[in-house]
């Protein structure tokens, strides 16, 4: 079954590379280009549950990889199916410097929060979302503080050390 | 001194005077019917004392009465013939203004033909004589109902002509029948000469004469034209047809039942009882047709054939207050009914539509003539300070002396009947007063001359209403005469 | 434990009742409230010092703040603090109120809680044991016999401090300020 | 004279001396059932003191004139019940007027909790009358038994018709409507299975959500107060009401013990829950001991 | 001052306020006012003075003849002095609306109207002015348009068929007693026969049921309650519909010797009876349908049902069995229902005026802030609605208990006692909706209601605490009708009852409430001093929730709804509405047979004269 997928994908996707790690497992990289119509074709074939998505910072490659992992919900996705569930991981990688990428809610509509989340911990900008406001954190940081060249530990220092302690400035 | 037979012979000649002066000026003709009137009404109250003693027979052309055509004017032919020609001088006040356009003075002269057919019919003491009268009345009527010219009046006066043919043609077979039995055509002789009214060979007369009366006087399976012509004639036409046509017809009804055939004294025929329950039907229809109606004038038509009904069921129940009550709710419905259909003419000619909900509105646009409207309205329904709330309590009261548990039923049936008519009269009057409409049409009054006919009214009913007394000595007397036979034949005999 | 000295209580009633009737509002801050229910129920029954938890602020005279404190929770233990009234107590639990703790260097939570609010009792400790509580409270009473435990008469006098700490920590906070700062209030009217 | 200026005097701080003891038991009782050691019985003494001087929050003018009218209603309540002997208003409208005054209880806490424009609160009180609806229909059967049974509608004679023909639990129609005002008793004094109305987990114990100092003392003296103004009614009504207050109170003691241990074993109803059970097997109890007693009378 | 010469002013006041209006609105709410006060005045200083005065012989014969005696004096001084109350609330409620002579000089026609009915003395005037009065209300129900038209004509259908049986039933009396002077009608009737008795009660029976809206016969009511201008519905819920009370309370008189014993006695009392099972239906119901819902004058209108069920209840069971307490009981709480649910409908109206017509419970809140005066009015209305203690309803409700429980009708007073249940539910929902909770922002600058709406308010609600506190006042008078009634009389005194099964002392009560209340404020204000908040200053588990966000009265008793909800529909209203229906469907198949084509018409004519000679013929029925 995984044979005839990697076929399929190669003969409609040119510049796609399938590889299987474990016995249910496919790692698929894709240039962000044609994301979106690889996640439509999983999509049609009943991979209809977008488990995560999740970003990685690769700051030597300059570069963000997105992760989508796609996996359905029905047992058998095919005719000829293997019982029990494939576990499918599209990867997309997009340049640092200008960090934009297109909202996959239109597909997988669960995808909201994440893409805010990311949005509010990368900076990774995806248009056509509907509302990308900050979910978790309260306050306004310079640098997404997920992007590894974000210093915790100075930020900490200048904006929290800054606060001056109650009483002891009034002496 | 003063002879009832002035009564006919003034309104005919100046109906025949009428298209002679129309060659001199157009204009002259509509101020003439005014005058006969006025001339009938001042004769009939001369008349009044006289006949209250005993009825004024004149005979007209010197023969005995085997023969000669005989005029009665009894205190009922007086009432009657006082009230149509009040009536009729009041809508021909209101028509003087009302008819523009169309061959005004053919309509003047039909109208008089038409009033004097009326007072003929009431005041006449022969059969045939009452047959040739009840036919004046009824063609003039015709004509004026296709006096509007358009598709529905003719329709309409073409269907009320045929029936009125089959009606009269009935009427006169009966006439005939009763002249071969007894060989003469005066009503008093007839009723001195007849015995038992229960026989097949007088049955079938008496059957005869009231079908043809009955098509006139609107009862129930013979009232089919009512609501075509009433509602397709020009409202002054409606208003003498409702007003007048079929309470004479009602009239002729009750004169031919009473004194000649004599129902009320001999009790075994209860062939009353069946006129009852047919009045009652006729209420009950005419109510229920009238509700869901949305064009006003055919639901006047039909609450007219409501009344009628009532009028007829009162009459049948042959006791005197009854008749008393039946006569005055005549009366009363004359005046109402009158009212409204001259309100309804100038609404319905401003807001240029018949149906119901364009009449919305009006009681701002037009204050007076809704405020008659409602005020007839309200006394047709039988509500406290106006006319028809004492006739209708004379009614039930008679009703509930019987002491019948029939009539205990009917009566159900005539209050059931009042309701469903508050029903119909308060939506309509919540349409005149509390929706908001017709905002583009000027804040303008009815024509003066129009406003005086319809201010009278108002106040003979709202008088009528309080003051009862006013007129029902005049009716108590005439319901004695209609209903002892034997002094009706002793008087006209002599 | 002097709660059955009828003297000490006709001498002053309303210290010896806020000793011997703490309520605490059951308010979950941190990763420390996990501690509380053991606490209140049949093993360590707090109940016996007249400790128990209540559902709103205004019924309670004990705040217990326990574990981390992040930048959002922040925002909601300011608040409940302000709709407590007098005289109320704050106890902080375990090591991250006081300096941080673990989370030293985290961007997103607060390290030294009292530059927020005043505190008036510590538990070091990365989640104190429950007797640990027991001591706090027994501490607290001596503090409340002492009148050191004026957590709430800080905040008053130096008021103007904590909600300019608060608001840089914060931005701009929706509701108005407890207690008339005067200079700088924008718009909203001091209660 | 004098005596019953005293009495007017002292027996309010008897009830709410009694009430206040309840409530201190109550909390003793339940942690020794969950087998903890549990508080002093004077913890609500201490509780309330500390709350006098705890300043408070006030939401308007009707947040206090509702707390004040429904205490007030409550202590005017506990004059017209008789205490062992002692019943200072007994002469003025007996069973009905009690019935009415005890209406402005829940209404005085309803009023002052709407000023305090909480959404708890109007949840909670909307919860408290649903429920009071609830136990309302067999209290009322209850009390009409017993009326129509001694055909009086005053407390005081229907204390002294028990005194000579034994206590009226024992004869028959008026055992069914004993047994169904005991199963409506934790329902009318807000214990454990019917404490719907002031949750603490769920609504944040509804009604008193903005009470703060002086207002939920005044809350918790009322809350003593109905303790003792129910089990004195059932006490009075059903189990002859003693001669003196001692065995008034030991009657009064076990009542409040048996609902004690129901209110501490069982879990909360939700009010759909409260409502089907109030209105099935108390109502059908009191509706059996109505309907014999009216036989029995005609 | 004769009886005519009152009803004179009363109703040339109506058409001279109807003139003035032409010249100027101020010169006629003066002549409104002044006419109004004059009427109490002339009431107040007639209280003692009996008269009696036949004053028209003209209609057909019958004498209408005018009386004033013990019981239509306490009907005239409430009418007149509620219908006072209500055209000075109306001063600034009408000032800006169009039409407003119109409504002005309809109120004082309605007012007079039910003067008319009140001093009647024979059954002839008193059917035309309560005609008068129907068709007069039914112009007033229908003023505001729109979704006024249908309730004015469900009303005036609704009391057609009433009037229309009243006037069988008259007429019936006229026939068989020939007389209509009501005096004479009641020795005639002792002589007649038991079913012609049970004949009457059962027809009057129907007129004033309709007017009273007892159960079966209630579903005008809320629509026109509704829908009709506010201070016009204070009236019509006042004093209108208590002409239903009046008339039961007439047949009372007319059967004056009959009651209790056995013959013509046990139809009376078995009448009364059901009439009293009626009442207690009509107490339960609608009280417990008024919960549903959210409209403010629909929730009331429900309760002007139920609490008209205890007037019923209290009467008839009064009659059934001769118990004056009961009586006594019914005839006070017509009395107190008027004041307090005019004093609801009052401040109902005060807020509608101020946010512009809004009475949707679920969109209003806080306004206690805004209109004190309102909200001391509507507590004190809804205190006297459930009858707490010091208020006018308990005394009435109390008296009826008594009554009832003494007398061993456990069930009927259960479902009084329910009935008080419900009222509490739906009528705290109701104040809290409207006036507590939190204030929306639209609302924030809402000035207080004008002087001339407080002013009724306040004289209103003292009324209701001064005769919950001295009941003895209007017991007095309520004695002296017993008394004429035929019953025995109660031992009144200023503070309430005294009598061995019970005594009712409110004085005992009012000392203890308020020195109480004296001792719970002293120990309240001892305590430490609280602090005044703002209303978003509030516990919301730490969150700051938005000012316009925190709105949240929508839906009070959701989860007893979903109980009782299926139970709660209103099956009397459907059933009419079907019925309406088929008439009207019927009506249109009667239409049909006016076919319109004329060849059936002639075929008709032919039928009907073959058909009279073929039976003539055949049975000889003639």
């Amino acid at each position: 079954m995984i044979e005839q997928l990697k076929r399929e994908l190669e003969a409609t996707f040119k510049g796609v590379s399938v590889t299987s790690e474990a016995d249910r497992r496919i790692t698929v990289v894709v240039d962000p280009l044609q994301a979106l119509a690889l996640l439509r074709f999983f999509k049609d074939r009943g991979f209809s549950h977008l488990a995560l998505l999740s970003a990685v910072d690769l700051i030597d490659k300059h570069a963000f990889e997105l992760v989508y992992v796609l996996t359905s919900y029905v047992e058998d996705t095919g005719e000829d199916a293997v019982p029990g569930e494939l576990i499918l991981v599209v990867k997309s990688m997009i340049p640092r410097d200008k960090p934009t990428f297109k909202s996959v809610i239109s597909i997988y509509p669960n995808a909201e929060p994440y893409e805010r989340e990311i949005h509010e911990l990368f900076g990774i900008h995806f248009d056509g979302h509907p509302r990308l406001t900050p979910l978790f954190l309260e306050r306004q940081y310079p640098i997404p503080p997920f992007r590894k060249d974000f210093d915790t530990r100075r930020y900490v220092e200048d904006v929290f050390g800054s606060i001056p302690a109650i009483g002891d400035e009034e002496g | 001194m003063v002879n009832p037979v002035l009564l006919i012979v003034v309104p005919l000649g100046f109906a025949f005077l009428i298209p002679i002066l129309s060659l001199l000026s157009k204009k002259a003709a509509k101020y003439i019917p005014p005058i006969p009137l006025c001339f009938n009404i001042v004769v009939s109250l001369l008349l009044l004392p006289r006949a209250l003693e005993n009825p004024v027979v004149v005979s007209i052309g010197g023969w005995q009465p085997a023969f000669s055509i005989n005029l009665v004017a009894g205190p009922v032919g007086i009432l009657l013939s006082a009230v149509v020609a009040f009536v009729g001088l009041l809508v021909s006040i209101y028509a003087v203004d009302y008819i523009r356009e169309g061959a005004t003075d053919r309509y003047h002269m039909l109208f008089l033909l038409l009033l004097t057919g009326a007072t003929g019919v009431v005041l006449t003491g022969d059969i045939f004589n009452l047959f040739v009268f009840f036919e004046i009345l009824c063609i003039s009527s015709y004509a004026l109902v296709a006096y509007a010219g358009d598709k529905a009046g003719i329709e309409s006066a073409v269907k009320y002509l045929i029936q009125g043919a089959v009606g009269s043609s009935l009427l006169l077979i009966g006439i005939g029948l009763l002249y071969g039995l007894f060989g003469t055509l005066n009503m008093a002789d007839i009723a001195k000469a007849l015995q038992s009214p229960s026989s097949l060979p007088v049955f079938v007369p008496m059957a005869l004469i009231i079908s043809g009366l009955g098509v006139e006087a609107a009862i129930f399976p013979l009232n089919g034209w009512l609501p075509d012509a009433h509602s397709s004639a020009p409202s002054p036409v409606s208003a003498i047809l409702s007003g007048i046509a079929i309470e004479v017809g009602l009239y002729a009804i009750a004169r031919v039942v009473f004194t000649i055939f004599g129902l009320s004294i001999d009790s075994t025929s209860n062939f009353l009882m069946f006129l009852a329950v047919l009045g009652i039907l006729t209420l009950l229809v005419g109510e229920m047709c009238a509700l869901g109606q949305n064009n006003i004038k055919r639901m006047l038509a039909y609450s007219s054939i409501g009344q009628m009904g009532l009028i007829l069921f009162a009459l049948a129940m042959a006791s005197s207050y009854a008749v008393v009550g039946g006569l005055f709710q005549l009366v009363s419905h004359t005046l109402a009914k009158a009212l409204l259909f001259l309100t309804v003419g100038y609404m319905t000619y401003r807001t240029h539509s018949l149906d119901v909900s364009a009449l919305a509105g009006i009681g701002k646009r037009m204050p007076i003539t809704s405020l008659a409207f409602t005020i007839g309205a309200f006394s047709l329904i039988g509500l406290p300070p106006f006319a028809g709330f004492p006739s209708k309590l004379l009614i039930v009261r008679a009703a509930l002396a019987t002491k019948e548990c029939l009539f205990f039923v009917l009566i159900g049936g005539a209050l059931l009947g009042t309701v469903i008519e508050a029903a119909y009269f308060f939506r309509i009057v919540q349409v005149l007063y509390f929706k908001d409409g017709n905002t583009n049409i000027a804040r303008k009054q009815v024509p003066a001359v129009a406003l005086i006919p319809i201010v009278i009214f108002v106040i003979l009913i709202v008088g009528i209403g309080i003051y009862p007394k006013f007129i029902t000595g005049l009716l108590s007397s005439a319901a004695a005469e209609l209903l002892n036979r034997v002094d009706y034949i002793r008087n006209v005999l002599g | 434990m002097d709660r059955n000295q009828i003297a000490k209580w006709f001498k002053e009633p309303s210290k010896m009742a806020n000793k011997y009737s703490l309520h605490a509002i059951y308010f979950c801050t941190g990763c420390g409230i996990i501690e509380v229910p053991p606490v209140i129920t049949a093993r360590w029954d707090a109940e016996r010092f007249g400790v128990i938890p209540v559902a709103t602020p205004r019924q309670a005279n004990l705040f217990l703040i326990t574990g981390y404190v992040s930048v959002k929770t922040l925002k909601a233990i300011i608040r409940t603090y302000e709709q407590m009234y007098e005289p109320k107590y704050t106890v902080a639990f375990g090591s991250c109120p006081i300096n941080g703790g673990m989370y030293w260097d985290s961007y997103n939570t607060i390290k030294h809680l009292d530059k927020y609010i005043p505190i008036d009792g510590w538990i070091a400790g990365c989640m104190p044991r429950p007797e640990a509580i027991f001591v706090a409270v027994t501490h607290l009473w001596t503090l409340i016999d002492k009148g050191m435990a004026n957590g709430y008469e800080r905040y008053k006098k130096y008021y103007r401090a904590y909600r300019r700490n608060q608001e840089l920590a914060l931005g701009k906070l929706e509701w108005p300020p407890l207690y008339p700062i005067g200079e700088h209030t924008e718009g909203g009217e001091c209660d | 004279m004098v005596g019953r200026i005293l009495q007017f005097i002292l027996y309010p701080l008897v009830a709410l001396a009694i009430g206040v003891f309840f409530l201190g038991l109550a909390r003793k009782i339940t942690a020794r059932i969950q087998w903890r050691y549990g508080p002093p019985l004077v913890q609500p003494v201490i509780d309330m003191i500390r709350l006098f001087y705890q300043k408070s929050v006030s939401h308007g003018p009707v947040f206090a004139v509702g707390l004040i009218m429904s205490l007030a209603g409550s202590i005017v309540v506990v004059l017209f019940l008789p205490f062992g002997s002692i019943c200072p208003l007994s002469g003025s409208g007996g069973l009905l007027v009690v019935l009415y005054v005890m209406l402005l209880a829940p209404m005085g806490i309803a009023l002052s909790g709407g000023q305090g424009a909480n959404p708890n609160i109007s949840i909670g009180i909307s919860r408290k009358l649903i429920l009071a609806l609830g136990y309302e229909v067999p209290f009322l059967l209850v009390l009409l038994t017993v009326m129509t049974h001694y055909n009086t509608i005053s407390i005081v004679q229907v204390v002294e018709a028990q005194r000579d023909i034994g206590w009226s639990i024992a004869s028959l129609p008026l055992f069914l409507s004993g047994v169904s005002y005991l199963l409506i008793l934790p329902a009318m004094l807000g214990f454990r299975p019917f404490d719907v109305s002031t949750a603490p987990q769920e609504i944040s114990s509804g009604p008193l959500v903005e009470y703060g100092g002086k207002y939920l003392l005044m809350a918790t003296i009322e809350h003593a107060l109905l303790l003792f103004i129910d089990i004195a009614l059932f006490v009075n009504l059903f189990l002859g009401g003693a001669g003196n207050p001692i065995i008034f109170f030991v009657k009064m003691l076990i009542v409040f013990v048996l609902v004690l241990f129901i209110h501490a074993a069982f879990p909360r109803l939700r009010i759909e829950q409260a409502i089907r059970y109030l209105w099935k097997w108390p109502t059908a109890l009191a509706l059996a001991g109505l309907i014999i007693v009216t036989i029995g009378r005609s | 001052m004769k009886p005519q010469l009152i009803l004179l002013i009363a109703f040339g006041g109506a058409f001279l306020t109807y003139i003035f209006g032409k010249i100027s609105s101020k010169l006629r709410d003066g002549a409104a006012v002044a006419i109004s006060l004059a009427l109490v005045a002339i009431f107040a200083c007639l209280y003692g003075r009996p008269l009696q005065e036949s004053f028209y012989w003209g209609f057909l014969g019958l004498n209408l003849s005018l009386r004033l005696d013990a019981l239509s004096w306490f009907f005239a001084i409430a009418i007149v002095s509620l219908g006072a109350l209500s055209i000075i609330f109306s001063l600034r409620y009408m000032r800006d609306r169009e039409r407003t002579d119109f409504y002005y000089s309809m109120m004082l026609m309605v007012n007079a109207a039910m003067l008319g009915i009140v001093l009647s003395n024979d059954l002839i005037s008193f059917y035309i002015f309560w005609e008068m009065m129907s068709w007069c209300t039914f112009l007033l129900i229908s003023y505001n348009q729109h979704r006024a038209l249908d309730a004015g004509m469900k009303y005036i259908i609704m009391s057609m068929i009433g009037s229309v049986a009243m006037l069988a039933g008259i007429l019936s009396l006229y026939v068989s007693f020939d007389t209509l002077l009501i005096p004479q009608i009641a020795s005639s009737l002792a002589t007649a026969s038991p079913g012609y008795v049970l004949f009457v009660l059962v027809i009057f029976g129907i007129a004033f049921g309709i007017k009273n809206a007892i159960m079966p016969l209630h579903t005008w009511l809320p629509d026109s309650y509704a829908e009709a201008p506010s201070p016009f519905t204070a009236v019509l819920s006042g004093m209108l519909t208590r002409m239903g009370v009046y008339g039961l309370l007439l047949i009372t008189y007319v059967i004056g010797g009959m009651i209790g014993g056995t013959g013509l006695g046990s139809n009376v009392s078995k009448f009364n009876y059901v009439l009293a099972w009626l009442g207690a239906l009509t107490i339960v119901v609608p009280t417990f349908i008024a919960m549903l819902q959210n409209d403010a004058k629909q929730l009331l209108a429900w309760h002007g049902i139920g609490q008209g069920g205890y007037m019923v209840l209290g009467i008839g069971f009064g009659v059934a069995t001769a118990n004056s307490l009961a009586l006594a009981g019914g005839i006070f709480h017509t009395l107190n229902h008027a004041i307090y649910i005019v004093l609801l409908f009052m401040s109902v109206a005060a807020v509608q005026y101020r946010t512009g017509g809004v009475r949707d419970l679920n969109s209003l809140g806080g306004l206690v802030a805004r209109m004190p005066v309102a909200f001391v009015g509507a507590l004190l209305g809804i205190s006297g609605l459930i009858g707490l203690p010091l208020t006018n309803g308990f005394v009435s409700k109390w008296m009826i208990y008594k009554a009832l429980i003494i007398e061993g009708h456990p069930f009927l007073a259960f479902a009084a006692l329910i009935g008080t249940w419900g009222t509490i539910l739906s009528v705290y929902k109701f104040l809290h909706n409207m006036y507590l909770g939190q204030l929306p922002e639209k609302y924030k600058h809402l000035e207080k209601s004008p002087f001339s709406m407080q002013l009724p308010i306040a004289v209103l609600s003292s009324a209701v605490v001064l005769f919950g506190i001295l009941p003895g006042i209007p017991l007095r008078v309520i004695n002296k009708i017993c008394t004429w009634l035929g019953f025995s009389s109660l031992d009144v005194t200023i503070w309430g009852f005294t009598s061995e099964t019970g005594t009712l002392n409110t004085i005992n009560l009012l000392a203890a409430i308020v020195v109480v209340s004296a001792v719970v404020w002293v120990l309240f204000h001892r305590a430490a001093k609280s602090v005044v908040v703002a209303q978003d200053d509030n516990y919301a588990a730490g969150a700051y929730v938005p000012r316009d966000k925190y709105h949240y009265t929508a839906g009070f008793y959701e989860p007893l709804f979903t109980m009782l909800r299926p139970y709660l529909r209103d099956v009397v209203d459907e059933f009419y509405t079907a019925l309406a229906g088929a008439v009207r469907k019927s009506c249109g198949a009667v239409r049909r047979i006016y076919t319109g084509d004329v060849g059936n018409y002639v075929t008709y004519i032919i039928l009907f004269l073959a058909s009279l000679i073929l039976v003539q013929l055949r049975w000889r029925p003639w």
